[in-house]
């Protein structure tokens, strides 16, 4: 059942009349039958492997909590890191046997593998490292695992995080209802009006014949497509949630206003980098065969060796990025990418300071603008590698980018019309995102004006409704990110 | 409470790897196609470079379709008939009609061929047990009709989705 | 007073998209009239002895005007674009809702196709489905109409609720509006003559090629099974089945399919007429009788096969003349009024 | 405690830590930062600060950190 079907509307709207008409203590269970109902849709299969991944999270973390309480520290230690090894072992061995087999059998990965995998491991690593203690009950855990709205596509909450808000208790709140229920409708308008639209051209540009310019174009119109698709799933769910009281963490704040590299991966899929920083950039980092090394390097090269935990620990991290996206060669890359450009502007920020004494520019609103474009430009030629498998091809029409050639518009599969509503739809994009990095909440401000918030509300839903690009005649787009 | 957990994560792995077995999506194959003088007419594609290729047809009609959009095509080119349907302005080739022993199929099979050799060409599994054998690849699907064991039609077919 | 505004932007937002669902649905009054055919059956319904349902080989090859003219018969025909057999059902069980007629004639043509896929591209039956159900009125053979209907893309894309809501199936024609969708914004004219599509044109057949034979002669157990349904219900209600093939030439019409409906008219003793096999009698010409070389009769063929089929329905299934009841007599003869007015228009326009 | 002020200054000089209390919470110190500190740590120190340890109430500020230091100096 995809976000963007009428059955899935159908089934949020009963469940939230449901949801409030229950006693409150019955609305962790109510959400854990409906997780289900929503995952068995997509096939029963799928349900086995969540049903299988809850149930060894759960005997996981007990064993580890359990070993860890055990007589002396030594022994505790020696067995909780077996059983930990162990579990993890399993899961991401399963993770990866999925996805060789969605790489080289084309067998489709069951719905959402990667988001509610990551988030069990979380669980697990936080019960080892104790900074919580494992749920005694399991049906309240697997609420956790497969509480449905982050399960497709996340984001990955943390247990500490989502787990008390899930297993509390919540009343009929007017104005919390509304908000989740504008976001969504926010969601829906960059999912179907733009991504969905944009999304023709892009697969055909993605044609052999277009190179030169139409490759820079093509990256530009797949920032749009992936940006309208990720963050209207993930306004889909994080609405969906806060009408139903639970508040998930944000995915996504204004990822194209960031003026370096290092800022741009703290706005976009933050709860994938946080969970990449947390469990494997500081154990890594910070982890005894890294300390050797760091002190051995610190010898011969002084300077060096400070440098060298953070940046093994860098391509590390963005090694595990790109496997997590796929293991075919573009992913890696892609990974691989990423932590060599953070590594140099981390080598060059002495540079850049000496280049910002002499030019004291750094506070002028056009370096500002200057920066955030060369940002886009520079992440828009990183992303097109997923676009690719074949990553010759990928830089052979990278390298004749500065060839003059004509970028056939009308021939995309896009009338003038739909480029007229794919420039407004950007520029109101652009606004909300102005408004909130300046004023915070853009519902916050509407709540108090009621006349304006209807005049919008219904605006949005006219748009989403006759230029969303649903139903006979297009082709349903699924979430980009619903493949992995 | 070792041994139920190592028995519980035993049983694990191997639900987990029946699981990844789940459903194996099919890959496309490519159907049957009609070479003329070396020009390739595939069921389903479009018609217009084969039809220049063809060059000019011995005959030609045309009627509008019940209700719709433009005008399904018959070509008459002296030893089969090729018709088109039209799309979204485009025409695509519907059907080819053998019309003679002239021509044969990629395999082998004429008009007049034995429903011996028809069988060893398309296998026994598509004879309909009375007088066609019927054989589906891809979009397409390749009819063999036979009256008292000889081969008298023979046509390809566009499975229009 | 927060609610009382609350109430005022949900109405207001109610009546925005009923008007834009109006505004947005094709309305088919200057092309494609096919699509208006059904919906206009309701202000006529009531007093037709015989009702007519099929495809396109009913609506274009029969007037009911010759009819009452000739016999004083009246009836009234429900076709509509490549109507199938189950949509033919569904209209024939609706249509027994509003009146009881003598006859139901049902034009066999539809029984070649066996489901929704087998008539052609997903796509094109999509859009002869809507132009059957979409001015069919509420009811469960509507209901049941649409899911025996839907084709394996409109299951898949939940074009189910399209149905009910018909602005989310056309909300993309906001930017390909035209004058006729504002004119007839509200309200619809009729284009039909009791259902008959009138076209004047005249262009010969030409000899067409015959079509390849098939593999397989028999008829799908789902049409079978309809035509069963719409047996069983014309004799519950007293109605006489009687099925025909009308006398387009194209499509063919295969003498195995003939023999089938032939052996199953037997079986049941329902009157089957090919009318193929009476073109002499009927006294058909080819090169002035036809508007797109044989497939359908224009209006002079289709007077022609509407006199030789009304004897025929008047002798052998005892339809009465009504010509002297005057209520119906007036309102007759100002449908006649009207079909003779588009007839002479039709020809100015021609020559 | 002037050893882990003479360390952390090195890293960043204009940051007041005697004051300042939100270290993380405000971004003044990024993860680069936060490791290149338990390395100096690690060397000046001789202690191995963990990974559950790198939690924000740790490095909020110079004397959360420096009682993190002295706990793990004793066990």
């Amino acid at each position: 059942m995809s976000f963007i079907s009428y059955s899935f509307l159908l089934f949020a709207a009963i469940l939230l009349v449901i949801y409030y008409s229950i006693p409150a203590r019955g609305q962790w269970l109510l959400l854990l039958g409906a997780s289900y109902c929503f995952y068995a849709q997509s096939g029963i299969e799928n349900l086995v492997f969540i049903l299988l991944t809850t149930a060894s999270t759960y005997i996981a973390a007990r064993l580890i909590y359990r070993a860890q309480a055990a007589c002396d520290r030594k022994t505790a230690k020696r067995r909780s890191r077996i059983w930990l090894w162990l579990c993890l072992g399993i899961h991401f061995g399963l993770l990866a046997l999925c996805k060789v087999r969605f790489t080289f059998q084309n067998v489709l990965l069951p719905m959402g593998i990667s988001f509610y995998m990551f988030q069990s491991m979380g669980y697990v690593l936080d019960v080892y490292r104790g900074s919580i203690h494992p749920e005694r009950n399991p049906f309240k855990l697997a609420l956790f695992v497969s509480y449905f709205p982050q399960l497709v596509q996340g984001p990955i909450s943390k247990y500490q995080e989502l787990a008390p808000q899930l297993l509390g208790q919540r009343c009929y709140n007017g104005k919390q209802v509304s908000f989740g229920l504008q976001r969504m409708l926010w969601g829906y308008f960059k999912k179907l009006v733009i991504a969905d639209r944009i999304a023709v051209a892009v697969l055909a540009l993605k044609g052999p014949e277009h190179t030169g310019l139409a490759f820079l174009v093509l990256s530009c119109f797949y920032a749009i497509q992936i940006y309208g698709d990720f963050t209207g799933g993930i306004d889909i769910a994080i609405g969906l949630s806060e009408a139903l009281g639970i508040t998930l963490p944000e995915n996504f704040v204004r990822p194209f206003f960031s003026k370096n590299i290092a800022e741009y991966w703290r706005r976009w899929h933050i709860t994938l980098g946080r969970w990449m920083k947390e469990y494997v950039f500081y154990s890594v980092s910070v982890s005894a065969p890294m300390r050797r090394l760091s002190k051995s390097a610190r010898k011969k090269w002084p300077k060096f060796g400070k440098r060298l935990p953070v940046y093994a620990a860098t391509f590390a991290t963005w090694f595990c990025t790109g496997i997590w996206h796929g293991i075919t060669p573009n992913f890696l890359l892609w990974g691989m990418l990423n932590g060599l450009v953070i590594v140099i502007s981390e080598e060059l920020t002495p540079l850049y300071q000496k280049f910002h004494s002499r030019f004291p520019w750094k506070s002028k609103p056009w370096y500002g603008a200057l920066e955030m474009l060369r940002m886009f430009l520079l992440m828009n030629l990183i992303r097109i590698v997923d676009l690719f498998p074949n990553v010759g091809e990928c830089f052979r029409r990278l390298g004749t980018v500065f060839t003059p050639a004509s970028v056939p518009f009308l021939e995309l599969g896009l009338g003038v019309v739909d480029y007229g509503i794919l420039i407004c739809g950007c520029a109101v994009m652009l606004c909300v995102s102005i408004l909130q990095e300046k004023k915070g909440s853009v519902r916050q401000l509407l709540w108090q004006r009621a006349g304006l918030r209807y005049a919008v509300v219904l605006g949005l839903l006219l748009a989403v409704l006759l230029m969303g690009s649903y139903g006979i005649g297009y082709d349903a787009g699924n979430f980009i990110y619903n493949q992995f | 409470m070792k041994k139920i957990s190592l028995a519980a994560l035993a049983l694990w792995i191997i639900a987990c790897l029946w699981g990844c077995g789940a459903s194996d999506a099919p890959s496309k194959q490519d159907g049957f196609a009609f070479t003329y003088n070396a020009v390739q007419i595939t069921p389903g594609a479009q018609a217009e470079a084969a039809l220049e290729a063809l060059g000019k047809p011995k005959s030609y009609t045309e009627e509008p379709s019940c209700a719709f959009d433009g005008m399904d095509k018959t070509y008459y080119y002296g030893s089969f008939y090729l018709s088109t349907y039209p799309l979204e302005g485009k025409d695509y080739v519907l059907r080819i009609w053998l019309a003679d022993d002239s021509v044969a199929t990629a395999e082998g099979i004429r008009i007049g061929s034995g429903q011996g050799e028809v069988e060893k060409a398309y296998g026994a599994a598509c004879f309909n047990g009375s007088n066609a054998f019927v054989s589906t690849k891809g979009d397409t699907r390749l009819t063999v009709i036979l009256e008292d064991g000889a081969v008298t039609t023979i046509l390809y077919e566009a499975i229009v989705q | 007073m927060k609610k009382v505004k609350f109430a005022v932007a949900l109405g207001a937002a109610f009546i925005v998209l009923i008007l834009l669902q109006m505004l947005l649905v094709p309305k088919y009054m200057l092309h494609s009239q096919e699509g208006a055919l059904i919906g206009e059956y309701y202000d006529n319904a009531g007093s037709n002895d015989v009702i007519f349902i099929g495809d396109c080989e009913v609506y274009e090859n029969f007037s009911p005007i010759t009819l009452w003219e000739k016999y004083g018969i009246t009836s009234y025909i429900r076709g509509s674009a490549q109507q199938t057999i189950w949509q033919s059902y569904y209209l024939l069980e609706e249509t027994l809702r509003y009146e009881t007629p003598k006859v139901v004639v049902f034009n066999v043509l539809s029984m070649k196709y066996d489901t929704p896929e087998s008539t052609g591209s997903q796509s094109r039956r999509e859009a002869y489905n809507r132009m059957t159900l979409d001015t069919m009125r509420w009811s469960s053979s509507k209901w049941n109409a649409i899911r025996a209907s839907m084709t394996q893309e409109e299951k898949e894309k939940e074009a189910l609720l399209t149905y009910i809501f018909p602005i989310l199936r056309y909300h993309d024609r906001w930017s390909r509006l035209t004058r006729e969708d504002l004119t007839y914004w509200f309200g619809r004219d009729t284009v039909s003559h009791n259902g008959y599509l009138m076209q004047a044109g005249i262009k010969p057949f030409q000899a067409a090629f015959q079509e390849p034979p098939l593999a397989d002669y028999s008829f799908g157990e789902n049409s079978w099974n309809y035509l069963e349904k719409m047996r069983c219900l014309c004799e519950k209600r007293g109605v006489q089945l009687v099925l025909i093939k009308a006398p387009s030439l194209s499509p063919v019409w295969w003498e195995q399919w003939d023999a089938q409906i032939e052996e199953y008219a037997k079986q049941h003793n329902l009157l089957y007429i090919n009318m193929l096999d009476h073109q002499r009698e009927i006294g058909l010409d080819w090169t002035t009788d036809t508007y797109d070389a044989g497939l359908h009769l224009n209006v002079y063929g289709a007077e022609k096969a509407s006199a030789w089929l009304g004897k025929l329905l008047a002798d052998k299934c005892h339809v009465p003349d009504r010509r002297d009841d005057e209520t119906l007599a007036a309102a007759w003869s100002e449908k006649a009024a009207r079909y003779y007015e588009q007839k002479r228009r039709l020809e100015n326009e021609k020559n | 405690m002037d050893k882990l002020m003479g360390i952390l200054l090195e890293l960043n000089p204009d940051i007041d830590y005697e004051k300042e209390t939100a270290l993380i919470d405000a971004g003044l110190l990024d993860s680069f930062d936060i490791v290149t500190l338990v390395s100096e740590i690690d060397d000046v120190f001789g202690v191995e600060i963990p990974a559950q340890a790198l939690t924000p109430e740790n490095f909020n500020s110079a004397k959360a950190l420096y009682g993190l230091i002295r706990r793990l100096q004793e066990c």
